[in-house]
């Protein structure tokens, strides 16, 4: 029987071609998919993570683990009864209208997903209508924006108002961040929350849809 | 065809002295013996548009005059004043030169009222960025930026800089993966041909303005590095690779005519100032309003302008945040004078500030001057951007690598496998730059840029 | 009974060494020969009440998070944390030792996870000047005091400072009018009676609750006069001779009990130092965000500790203010540090902070190193703090008046009719303290003071 | 006939024992008071604020020509016409409740006092109330806040509220200062006007009530 130790060092890693022939040999072995997920892949996402939080990960080594988690995850979700497989929620992200800063917003999609989110990313310049109709549309449970500069800012006002008109603040919640944006800020507006940086963007996302 | 280093004598790379030093403003000169301080200034929090636009040039006002009352106060010999203008101002260039020219005026009236020497960088936005992919020689952003270059002198500009931002839609895919082949892409390959194309604009539109054009800021690429680094997302030493890597870049601007000083935010500029002997403006410890780093005194070690970067006009128990930084600026620049009255003083006072920080980081390491002198002397030796890029590399990774061993230079244990994996990738760069294109074009193939915005 | 100097020679009166240095806190050593810094922080406006005390806790937290993130960052060797109340926090205690007790939680936690060396200083308010007349020995302003001084321990202070305000009252009139009289009165008579009182209790409840007792400072009084002289209210020549009355009066906390580091705001620091050897902490450039002066660099020449004095938690580009501060005040420490590695270093560069400031300001004349130890002397020849008083400003006006002759001073026009004004008010100073109680009583009976709170 | 240019300087340089004897004598004489004023005091304080301004007199020259012209105006006062003699208006000043720094208070009520003003100083530690009563009862046209700390600031509000809640807005008008203070803050609270310092307050008052 295949040693499935090498698909969690393979995770942790990064190595997606390790991963995903770790996980191949696996399912034609028949070994449940469900123990792939939970006793291997899960654990060295959260290790990849714990890694992050603790400064022994720089981002670089985040996104590559959470590409091979990825690629790994594409192969068994198809074999995967429901539960563990969904995304814990839906995250329509994007900078706000006139803000076309987007580095910091990339870390976040990105981590994001590594962290389990399903992403649909806006990218740059978006106006508080798309968030909306996007969000809508797609049945989201949070929507990030970023600004960087304080010029762009009033895009996240907006934006919260928008949600707050289409009547859809009950269903969705909203999370901002960049370098000049502040928890007053986010008080003011009226946005659920604010995040200093990438890797409690994450945190937030988790606790504001009650995952942590 | 290789070229020398302007400077070569290391006891003649310092503070406030350059080899091509500048005249300009109100009385102002740069890279003459003393370093002047380089004042910037913002706006807090606030949405332009017709209606708030009074309020706008309000702000500015308070600005310019606090910094200039400040600056009489404690009796300058001189400061430059750099506006950088906010986006809007340059997609509507009326609103830049407004502002600028109220700047300008101000300056003047202390000129005449107050004796207050001045100069005035303006350095409108490189606004091309504001669309993905960015188109780089066409379009409105770009009609928007050759206007307001145009309009500089009506503007009151005395300096032209700009920080521009070709090849950085390649730089911030190469940052998030910390990619020394897109890294290298970017900054080696697509950068310094959309910088021949801007500068060589520049300079054209400064002749007919009679306006000095200064240099530009790879801000964009390696400041960014900087700052994710400072936040524990990016190695450091990859961050101090992207500094070395953005110098050829920078370079070009130079090579189409820029005279300096450099932006304070280049912090290639000592590299700059080695190569070309232009006078260079920096920024470190008075520059943590606008951001973090590890490089708070270094950077002041060979500067010829001493700058707070940017600081946004808030209210301080003091007074407002602009004429904080103004007083700030102004003692640390007499203290530099002060000490540099003999050279001997002035290499002693050079040395602290870079034996101070040069141990702590590599991106800080990376910026003393012995170190820059090696390293730009390696980069002049080729003929090309990429060689020049690839050049710097190697040689820089292998300062590191020695000052580690040598002690003279600590690294996190958490970066130490990040020396191997750079090494590996900066091995692997082909030396034939057509070669590397070819490499590099397929898996770039789906990033957001068009390729023909840089003449491919 | 005349003392000597602690410190005689002029080659040992430099920064980060001082004759009795402290060991305090968390590992932390003041004078022992690397200046700390010393970073001070406050609320934004906000109205401190039982609604708003969560959010001001969540503030301070924040703040001193901050900080002590940044100092981790960059490796800070240790640092000294301020925190001086806000009034309510002294007129109810048990709000002043709630907000101190998490500042020093959090100094515990970094210093037990991050091995961040630190020592805290807590400086309670002197609310007594909150009614007019104040009553300096009784009544609810004092038991605020006295009970938050008793709980220093609880709240987890390494050492109290205060910034007391005996005599103020007097004082302000002086200022008003430029009366030297007055001011001699306020400084020479009344606010040593006070200090002697207040600092025999801050010292006895230092030793009950293990906490050192660390200086006061004349902040009130001189201060104001400096902000003053720079908003151009006053004399600058004047505001150097309130600076150097006050000495005696801030001598009295030493004689008292305490022992250092002065207070940052106290600007009379370097003459307490040359006089008792105690450690002083000082502020200049850094704390522009506080005030603007005139002793931006000179004020580092002999410090121990080096301060922001005070910023507000406001966001800037780069961050909360507070951190900014930690950043500045952690380079120009490294910097101080490396150039003092040897003692003709640490001179030279202390000449040279000296240098850059004292010909501009007769404020900052008078904190040359060498002529603090000239007016120091002539000073504590003298028993009395009137007499020291009285000699200190014949002595700095001399200097003054010498300096300018030798053009090692430069003062405004406007400025120089005030130099024989102010003479004839100090040559009619009677050499008998009684005779001059007497003539000044009359005239200040009218005055918002109760003579019989300073045992009259 | 008396030379009166002694009178002039007296004032200017601050000598209040020349200024009342030179008047004195021009009353013995039976020179027209208003040309004493007109001439020659109101000319010598207009000299004052220049130099202070202009910063060649410093607060102590300020505050001892202002004395020595309230000493030579309280003699020729009860012999003046109306015109002339008037205070320009009258002004209520306190630093406000919880705040007991009055230096720059002071300074302002003295300065306010030699630009003609009739000052009403409550000193220190005013509440809105206090500011309300007196400003009605006196007539006043001016109130004049003065707040030191941030955590004082917000009885500036209070004060203008109560002023409004009153309905004396539309009769006095409210200026405010001190380190902390803003033009925004001033706008944002109602206030009238804000200076930045002592002499800037001084034109500020005139421009309110009109007088420039
Ligand atoms: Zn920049
Ligand atoms: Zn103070
Ligand atoms: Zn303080």
């Amino acid at each position: 029987m295949t040693d499935l130790q090498p698909l969690y060092e393979a995770i942790l890693e990064g190595d997606a071609a390790t991963a995903k022939a770790t996980v191949q040999e696996a399912l034609i072995e028949s070994i449940d998919p469900q123990e792939l997920l939970d006793k291997f892949m899960i654990p060295a996402m959260d290790e990849v993570g714990r890694r992050f939080e603790t400064n022994e990960y720089f981002v670089p080594e985040l996104l590559i683990s959470a590409r091979a988690m990825k690629g790994a995850l594409e192969l068994i979700r198809p074999k995967l009864a429901d539960k563990g497989a969904k995304p814990i929620a839906k995250v329509v992200i994007g900078t706000v209208k006139g803000d076309l800063h987007d580095i910091g917003k990339n870390l976040v999609a990105a981590m994001l997903e590594g962290g389990g989110f399903e992403v649909i990313d806006l990218k740059v310049d978006v106006s508080p209508e798309q968030f909306v109709q996007t969000a809508k549309e797609q049945g989201a449970q949070i929507i990030a924006m970023s600004a960087l500069l304080t010029t762009t800012m009033p895009g996240m006002k907006a934006t919260v108002d928008a949600v707050n008109n289409a009547g859809l603040h009950d269903k969705v919640k909203i999370m901002i961040g960049g370098a000049p944006v502040t928890q007053r800020y986010a008080d003011e507006i009226g946005a659920d929350g604010f995040s200093e940086n990438a890797s409690a963007a994450v945190r937030l996302a988790r606790q504001l849809v009650g995952a942590e | 065809m290789a070229i020398g280093l302007a400077i070569t004598n290391l006891d003649e790379f310092t503070y406030g002295k350059s080899p091509k030093p500048i005249k300009c403003g109100r009385g102002v000169e740069i890279g003459n013996g003393r370093v002047i301080p380089e004042i910037n200034f913002t706006l807090p929090p606030i949405d332009i548009n017709p209606e708030t636009w009074p309020e706008v040039l309000r702000q500015y006002s308070e600005m310019i005059t606090g910094i200039c009352e400040r600056a009489v106060a404690l009796g300058s010999s001189g400061i430059l004043v750099e506006v950088e203008t906010l986006p809007p101002m340059t997609v509507n260039p009326s609103w830049g030169v407004e502002v600028s020219r109220l700047v300008a005026d101000k300056l003047d009236y202390y000129y005449e009222k107050r004796q207050l020497h001045s100069a005035f960088r303006l350095t409108p936005n490189d606004t091309r960025e504001h669309q993905r992919p960015p188109r780089m020689r066409s379009g409105m952003y770009w009609d928007g930026m050759k206007e307001f270059f145009e309009r500089s002198g009506e503007a009151g500009a005395d300096l032209i800089s700009i920080e521009s931002t070709g090849g950085k839609e390649i730089n911030d895919i190469a940052l998030m993966d910390a990619d020394v082949h897109a890294l290298v892409f970017a900054l080696g390959i697509i950068a310094p041909r959309d910088m021949e194309f801007l500068w060589r604009e520049i300079v054209d539109s400064c002749k007919r303005n009679n306006v000095i054009p200064a240099g530009d800021s790879a801000c964009g690429f390696a400041n960014t590095a900087m700052v994710l680094a400072e936040q524990r997302m990016l190695p450091r030493v990859f961050a101090a690779l992207v500094r070395i890597a953005s110098v050829p870049r920078s370079l070009v601007a130079f090579e189409q005519g820029a005279v300096g000083p450099s932006k304070d935010c280049a912090y290639e500029g000592p590299y700059i100032k080695a190569i070309t002997g232009s006078p260079i403006s920096m920024e470190g410890r008075t520059a943590a309003c606008a951001h973090f780093s590890s490089v708070g005194n270094i950077s002041q070690a060979v500067c010829d302008c001493w700058s707070n970067e940017s600081v946004q006009n808030v209210r301080l128990l003091s007074g407002y945040a602009p004429t904080v930084s103004m007083e700030q600026l102004e003692y640390d620049c007499r203290l530099l004078n002060v000490a540099s009255q003999t050279p001997e003083d002035g290499r002693k006072m050079r040395d602290w500030l870079v034996a101070s920080d040069s141990s702590h980081d590599p991106q800080a390491y990376v910026l003393r001057p012995d170190v820059v002198m090696r390293i730009s002397k390696t980069m002049i030796e080729e003929d090309t951007p990429y060689l020049r890029v690839r050049a710097g590399l190697r040689c820089g990774l292998a300062e590191i690598r020695s000052a580690i061993s040598a002690n003279q230079l600590t690294l996190p244990v958490t970066e130490m496998k990040w020396m191997d994996r750079l090494y590996r990738q900066i091995d692997s760069l082909p030396n034939d730059e057509t070669e590397f294109i070819e490499m590099m074009l397929p898996k770039l193939a789906d990033a957001p840029w068009i390729p023909s915005e840089y003449g491919f």
